[in-house]
């Protein structure tokens, strides 16, 4: 929500009356969304007809604009330079001489006047719909279920695939920050660790690690082996397997042969 | 007139969690000819429209569902006390009109109409479940591709995207700015 | 009588979600004499208790408030019936999202996943058909697995699995909420 700025556009419709300062137009609270809508603007205050922009006045306007920095919406600074870019672009297009009046049909300042004539019918297409959404806001309904029936066990709601993808992540990212906490709280020597770790696997070949885990006396001790165990794979030291999420976690030393798991479930 | 027909869609109506279109209707009741379905709706309604109620029963996404009328704003609010239902950002707002006219539609498209990144509309837009992912596009990168959702339609109060701005109203209001301003 | 006052109360009523009781009332209103509002209250009694209505204002517990009429309840049944059909519960959606990204997969994965036993989640999964269990896992106790259904993909819009929207793709929406918010 902070990113949003409210209503540029309404007041960009309604703006005419804007109180004229020291250096020169300046309007009430406008701060333009994106490049395309500061355009617009200055195409409208400048009376100009859109099919027939004169683009050395228009980006001079622009630029001019781009350095005052308080009209534009910062967060998109690089995409207002684009258009910037564009439009000196097709500056320097239009003084190129032009040699056949038949090449007139590519006027270079086509692409852009279809985009903001696109823009256009969007705003105006948002006007009408900002009216109806406001009558709307005015309406009430009902948003639980009047006293019938006993009511339902659980909220029920309405999914989409975003809310399927969303939900998914976030209960990973969730479950990632758990386990991240759980690392921080080391202090045994690490070192002493991994050489106990090491030497247990030289005499039992592998290791089942959430037995090893769990089998540690102190919570500190058995988070260290966990820390050790991440350092020895990083190393290439030791090959460890985890079939499935949250099931145990098959520990190998290198050159053994990393196979025979698969029958170690918890 | 079927009244017991209208008793009932009246209670229906008032119940569902969402507009109840005629499909569920149907579901419900059974087999009723369409034509006594159609009766009954339009009596209920014009019962409803008639002088004097505060509350109403709106066509709205696509199906049917009672609010209360746009002058007892206020009350309502004093009742639950809270304040004026906030506005989507014009930002949102544009995000939302163009997918509405050129669903389906993928962020690049959007953003490129706009000529900023949509993507931070899209998410609020999402969560707002104004609209929906629909799938992908078969082209370079298989981009997701976006629609407005039933919730859309009700939030405008419109009943089907038909009810939609026309082009022709668009050009008739750029019209009469030109005229305005010139 | 006071129409304007009964279409104010006929709204607060409404929207109310508790019987709605005088002193409340008062308080949205303001100074009303409480003639007024007597003769109010009972004209729109009366108004919803005239023959051929669906739903009703009644006195309980201490207030007023919306109900449907008894003989219906079958008719409101069924349409709950079906609501909740179509819908799922936070729970559910949490199975689904971690069956649809994890498949194949067994109740215990799941529930160790999420935390907690997902065996309730996983039987009205299998009820809606989002889900179907594809045999069994070749590891002690035999447990069922579970894939989504032909029907999942319809629900959600999808032409294939590939369709589901990747960690990036999440991840890139979510991530510009936090630099929102910072």
């Amino acid at each position: 929500m902070e990113q949003e700025i409210q209503d540029s556009q309404e007041s960009q419709l309604t703006v005419p009356g804007s109180s004229a300062s020291g250096d020169g137009y300046q309007v009430r609270l406008e701060i333009f969304e994106g490049p395309l809508d500061l355009l617009l603007f200055l195409i409208r205050k400048k009376k100009i007809d859109i099919h027939d922009i004169p683009i050395a006045v228009i980006t001079r306007d622009y630029l001019e604009y781009l350095e005052r920095k308080d009209q534009i919406n910062l967060d998109r600074e690089a995409e207002f330079l684009l258009i910037a870019a564009l439009l000196i672009f097709i500056k320097s297009q239009m003084l190129l001489p032009r040699e056949q009046e038949a090449i007139q049909a590519d006027d270079p300042r086509q692409l852009l006047v279809d985009r903001l004539l696109e823009y256009q019918k969007v705003k105006v297409a948002c006007t009408i719909l900002r009216e109806k959404e406001e009558d709307q806001l005015l309406r009430w309904k009902r948003t639980f279920l009047p006293p019938v029936a006993k009511p339902e066990e659980a909220e029920l709601l309405e999914v989409s695939l975003f809310d399927l993808a969303e939900t998914f992540f976030l209960l990973m990212k969730k479950r990632e920050r758990e386990n991240l906490q759980v690392i921080k709280g080391k202090d045994v020597s690490v070192e002493e660790k991994m050489k106990e770790m090491l030497g247990y696997l030289e005499t039992h070949g592998s290791m089942d690690f959430l037995e090893y885990f769990s089998g540690q006396e102190t919570l500190e001790e058995a988070l260290v082996s966990f820390f050790c165990l991440l350092e020895l794979v990083k190393n290439h030291l030791v090959t460890a397997v985890q079939e499935q999420l949250f099931q145990t976690i098959r520990v190998w030393l290198r050159k053994s042969r990393p196979h025979s798991h698969g029958q170690s479930h918890e | 007139m079927n009244d017991q027909l209208k008793a009932i869609l009246e209670v229906l109506i008032f119940i569902s969690q969402e507009p109840l279109n005629r499909e569920k209707m149907k579901e419900v009741l059974g087999e009723v000819p369409d034509e006594e379905l159609e009766a009954a709706l339009n009596s209920l309604l014009s019962d409803y429209a008639s002088g004097g109620r505060g509350i109403q029963v709106v066509q709205s996404g696509g199906g049917y569902l009672f609010t209360t009328k746009p002058e007892h704003d206020q009350w309502v609010r004093r009742l639950l006390q809270i304040e004026k239902k906030t506005k989507l950002s014009s930002a949102a707002l544009e995000t939302l009109s163009i997918i509405a006219y050129h669903q389906p539609i993928t962020q690049a498209e959007i953003s490129a109409i706009r000529g900023v990144d949509s993507t931070y509309c899209l998410k609020s837009l999402l969560q707002k479940k104004l609209i929906k992912i629909v799938g992908r596009k078969k082209a370079p990168g298989n981009p997701l591709v976006y629609r407005t959702s039933e919730r859309f339609l009700q939030y405008f109060g419109l009943n089907s995207l038909d009810d939609l701005p026309k082009e022709e109203e668009i050009a008739k209001i750029l019209e009469e700015e030109k005229q305005a301003i010139s």
